[in-house]
């Protein structure tokens, strides 16, 4: 049974990745499971320097989802490379590190420590924060400041470069083929929606920050159709985001067109999210007589469009 | 170390009122659990409500390999505990977070408890029960509602002290009250150690500041993950090392701090918005 | 205790509307409840002519949601003139009609047997349906097409004009503005969010026609936000719409600035819906010590925003 | 007249399987539920799943003013129902839909079922027992274990010929194996009742077509609403004075559809497609 998929020159053992900010710097899961099984890990969003974050409260939950607005606290890149990376380096999963900046000289700076990091396999590049007041989403919800941010980053590093879009725009196969252009190796899809809960109570937002970003199971269906317009619009891989906790919810996601997928919120309900969907995985393969993951990536027969085959049009 | 674990509910036994003492079986957590930690846990798989809770343990029995936790039902993730029957499993992780220090030989142990906050408590008699440690539980609420867990509170060295603010039981007032008193009376060298509203944790340092007692409070935020990775539950501190506040996670570093240490919240954001939040902006 | 609201002119007893979609043309629920009670009904989606809707599966669940591709099926504007309308009429509610077209001139020419039909009180404008091939969202999500398609609705009728306006936008504030100025009278916000649900199985969509409209509990964060946007970014009335199935959801969209919501998919999950949270807005605001609905609408305090009051700044 | 009742389970019996006999008390769903009737149902008020299931009432005592349901447990909505403890209460809307029509006078009632399609066919046996009607009751499924009813069938006048694809019990073969060979045996006027999985309607109603015989399909769509608001139902339907076929809801003017009237799914679409959605393209 072959569960490794190849993305952007990168091999991840299996298809699921720890989504950024939803898994730490990795290290916190240390004593709870076991790193080396993960296909990926993905960091919480750096910066340069140390963040505190936006104020309390931060995350609220909604019908099936949660509304979060940390305001990417972390420690800093150098504090991430120093400190960090050397202990989590040693399991064997494909490192990457989610990247923020409040310009476009942070975004290529902080690159730059990551290219010259021992150990950082990829770098992924959030220019879809809804929860910062700069950058972000300001960066994301525009194809040319994607393209020039993903620019920025594609001239510093050798390593594969992964912008993350934002679902907070009319069209996403505009923001993908802006990043495409601009040198990215691969992309993630998606970053969260933005909402707003009140406090009817207090007539406030539950949230400190005002609006927050909506993840988890409710945001499924917006992140799976967002995730194949992707796939469609570009050549290169879409790794699939958003309200996964099952392996059907994964492999909707595959069948769409990804690759690869990221569990995010899922981590916060069950920690053995992971080793359960890849059980899952495996066994639903075996169920359906194929040996390799990579048969059933991009098999959506979508009324209209040409099949899998590439000739079939469905009624 | 905390891990996910399944844990199979064995005893079940309804209070007074919206509360449930809860029994659940776990070797490790029974063993392992010190007064002050707490589990994320979820009834079942079901979708809804998406995270896992926080609740106290509130007493262990290593042999048994059980631990109880005193739950009221406030909303669905407490709802879907309470109907849980004996033989059916939760999902858990734990024992997660820094539990209440030990109080220094010689020491008295003043436990202050408002409401559901009590629960750390009974664990916390036991330890000083084995360890020879002396302690005093003041234990508040504003009726007597608030104090079903007032008859299960035996079986330890440490006296109880109930106090209401309508008088229905015990003391009539505010828990602080009955705390400052004994202060007062000359009682020798002692810590406090606080677990309830924010307003009656604020209280407690407050008096523990005036006197200049050491005191650590278990703080209540909203957690999402309870391991350090959603940073949802982040308090306000400030070490005496640091020259300035910065969040730090409730869940590991936490739930119990210094109560010198946090920063507790201006008058800036307003009262009924942090008490209704249950913690530090 | 006074529950009414006026909105462009219309005198709603109640700011509860069931919304398009949700409600069939009224009459289905004749039986089931009083439908005199409802502060307003929004009929189905209605083109000039009879339409077929789309092919079956139609609808699917989601986490704590709904996703449709329901496809307009109707009788069409005269049938519902000649056929609905006088039965329906005489419950002493506000009769919108949702309008529908596959040109600027459909649209228009709808509105205008509308304008000529005595009982119809307004005219909701759908503009954001996902679930056709022609029209909607096309028109929904592009400022100058929606200018043109209120301004052609508008020049037909003196009755309110009330585009509906799609959350499958990047900046919803853009689409509001554009509405008012071709002469809306108040707004709709918002419609459903662009899904796809995926069956692993026959690893086709779930829906026959592709991508569905997702409703319910799940967007209401969504739904709240955008309704706020656009309650800041006009001075015509915002109506909110998105996954209200109790009082304190109605809340949060009133408290946003929204003087009456509409219930959609809620009516489905429990068509006594409106009585429920009729019932509890009342004693909510009995406790609270309010006597008029309209005293929280748009109340919110929002960090960094003025105050309701107009002056204080929230921290 | 439908309408949205509170219905609270009065008794619960589990059948061998996955299944659950689940009789709810309300007077006037006793009363007046006909044969093919069903209601949407959804245990207590949690958010997950959405939607209220619909369910043929299998049973009804007017004098108990109750109903009963036959629940087949295969995901969240159904097994919410089997979880309901007695007493406990369900949001329950109907009797809803177009019932089975009474067979004419003389006709032979002939029922088909396959799976919970039997459901509907124990009160159509009640019917025709207080009629008078004559009936026969052909129950089939792949299994023994797809016919944990066939204990509780007994009571009324229509004999049960039970039959199963693997031959453990009953005929072995498909339900209409034994229906054609009834029909064949020289049986007198007769008019087909099926309820079941779609691949077995359509062959039922291709019977009924190579014999010149009425017969009547209760469809199992998708439900969102039950009561005609939702458009999510509809089944594609041409009657005999309609020059093309359309869409109608089959909560409304169904579940119960005159089977020649139906447009069954051409070969366009796959058939695997066609049976785990369960109902018409
Ligand atoms: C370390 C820790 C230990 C705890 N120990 C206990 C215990 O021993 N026994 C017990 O009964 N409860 C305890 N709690 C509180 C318990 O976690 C909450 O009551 C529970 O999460 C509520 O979940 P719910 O789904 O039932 O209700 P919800 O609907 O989630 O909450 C009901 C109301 O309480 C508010 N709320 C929820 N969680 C919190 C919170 N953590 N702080 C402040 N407000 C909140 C919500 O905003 C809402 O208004 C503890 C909390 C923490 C952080
Ligand atoms: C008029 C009518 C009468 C019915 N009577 C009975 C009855 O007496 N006893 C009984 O056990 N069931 C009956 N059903 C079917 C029952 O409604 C479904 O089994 C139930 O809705 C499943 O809900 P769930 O949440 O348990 O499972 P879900 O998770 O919703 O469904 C499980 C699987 O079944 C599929 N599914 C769900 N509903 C349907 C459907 N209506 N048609 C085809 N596939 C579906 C889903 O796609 C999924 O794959 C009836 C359906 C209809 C329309
Ligand atoms: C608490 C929290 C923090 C997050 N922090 C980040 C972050 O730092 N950088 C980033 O790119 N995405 C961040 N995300 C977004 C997730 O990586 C993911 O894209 C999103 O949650 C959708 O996936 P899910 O539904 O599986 O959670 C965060 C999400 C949550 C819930
Ligand atoms: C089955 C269904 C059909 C709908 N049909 C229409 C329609 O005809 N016209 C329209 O403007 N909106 C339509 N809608 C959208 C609703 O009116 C509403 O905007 C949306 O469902 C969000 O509200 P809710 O979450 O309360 O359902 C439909 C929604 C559903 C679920
Ligand atoms: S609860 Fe998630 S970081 Fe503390
Ligand atoms: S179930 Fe909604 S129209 Fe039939």
């Amino acid at each position: 049974m072959n569960l490794a998929v190849e993305i952007a020159g990168l091999r991840f053992k299996n298809p699921l990745i720890a989504a950024s900010g939803t898994f730490g710097y990795g290290v916190e899961y240390e004593d709870v499971l076991d790193l080396s099984r993960l296909g990926g890990i993905v960091s919480k969003g750096l910066y340069m320097e140390p963040r505190d974050g936006n104020p309390t409260p931060r995350i609220t939950e909604t019908p099936s989802g949660l509304l979060n607005a940390i305001g990417l606290q972390g420690i800093g890149i150098r504090a991430f490379v120093r400190d960090v990376l050397p202990r989590i380096a040693r399991y064997d999963t494909v490192h990457l590190v989610n990247i923020c900046g409040d310009t476009v000289e942070e975004y290529a700076e902080v690159a730059r420590v990551c290219d010259g990091a021992e150990g950082i396999a990829g770098i992924e590049v959030n220019i879809s924060c809804p929860n910062v007041k700069k950058g972000g989403l300001a960066f994301g919800g525009d194809p040319r400041m994607t393209h020039e941010v993903v620019a920025a980053v594609r001239k510093v590093t050798r390593r594969p470069v992964i912008p993350k879009l934002s679902p907070n725009v009319a069209d996403i196969a505009v923001l993908a083929r802006a990043a495409e252009e601009a040198g990215a190796d691969a992309l993630s899809c998606i970053n969260t929606l933005l909402g707003l809960a009140v406090d009817v109570e207090t007539r406030r937002p539950k949230l400190a920050f005002g609006t927050g970003g909506l993840s988890g199971p409710a945001i499924r269906p917006v992140a799976v159709r967002m995730a194949w317009q992707a796939a469609r619009a570009v050549k290169i891989p879409v790794i699939g985001i958003g309200g996964i906790s099952s392996a059907s919810d994964a492999l909707e996601f595959l069948i769409a067109g990804c690759p690869a997928v990221q569990i995010g919120t899922a981590n916060f309900v069950d920690p053995g999210v992971h080793e359960r969907i890849l059980a899952d995985l495996a066994t639903w393969l075996e169920q359906h007589g194929l040996d390799d993951i990579g048969a059933v990536v991009g098999t959506l027969e979508y009324p209209g469009l040409p099949g899998p085959c590439g000739t079939e049009v469905c009624p | 170390m905390p891990a996910n674990r399944i844990v199979p509910l064995v005893a079940r036994e309804g209070l007074r009122g919206p509360y449930w003492l809860l029994t659940f079986r776990h070797p490790e957590i029974a063993r392992d659990a010190r007064a002050g930690q707490f589990v994320m846990i979820k009834a079942g798989t079901s979708a809804e409500p998406p995270l896992r809770r926080p609740f106290s343990i509130m007493a262990t029995d290593p042999g048994a390999e059980t631990f109880t936790l005193f739950v009221k039902e406030v909303g669905p993730g407490s709802r879907a505990l309470g109907r849980l029957a004996p033989g059916e499993v939760a999902q858990c992780l734990g024992p997660l977070g820094r539990p209440f220090s030990t109080p220094p030989a010689g020491t008295e142990a003043l436990l202050v408890a408002g409401g559901y906050g009590v629960a750390p408590f009974r664990l916390f008699a036991e330890e000083l029960k084995r360890s020879g440690g002396r302690g005093r539980l003041f234990y508040g609420g504003r009726t007597s509602d608030d104090l079903p867990l007032l008859e299960h509170l035996g079986g330890t060295s440490t006296p109880l002290v109930p106090a209401t603010e309508d008088g229905s039981v015990g003391h009539h007032g505010q828990v602080t009250a009955p705390l400052e008193e004994w202060l007062d009376s000359g009682a020798g060298p002692a810590r406090l150690y606080a677990c309830g509203p924010e307003a009656m944790l604020h209280a407690v340092a407050r008096v523990a500041e005036a006197r200049g007692l050491a005191a650590e409070v278990s703080l209540d935020p909203w957690m999402g993950c309870g391991i350090g990775t959603c940073l949802g539950c982040v308090v306000k501190v400030q070490n005496t090392d640091e020259t300035r506040a910065s969040y730090r996670c409730a869940c590991t570093e936490g739930p119990v701090f210094d109560a010198a240490r946090v920063r507790w919240p201006g008058e800036e954001v307003s009262r009924a918005r942090r008490e209704r939040a249950g913690f530090m902006a």
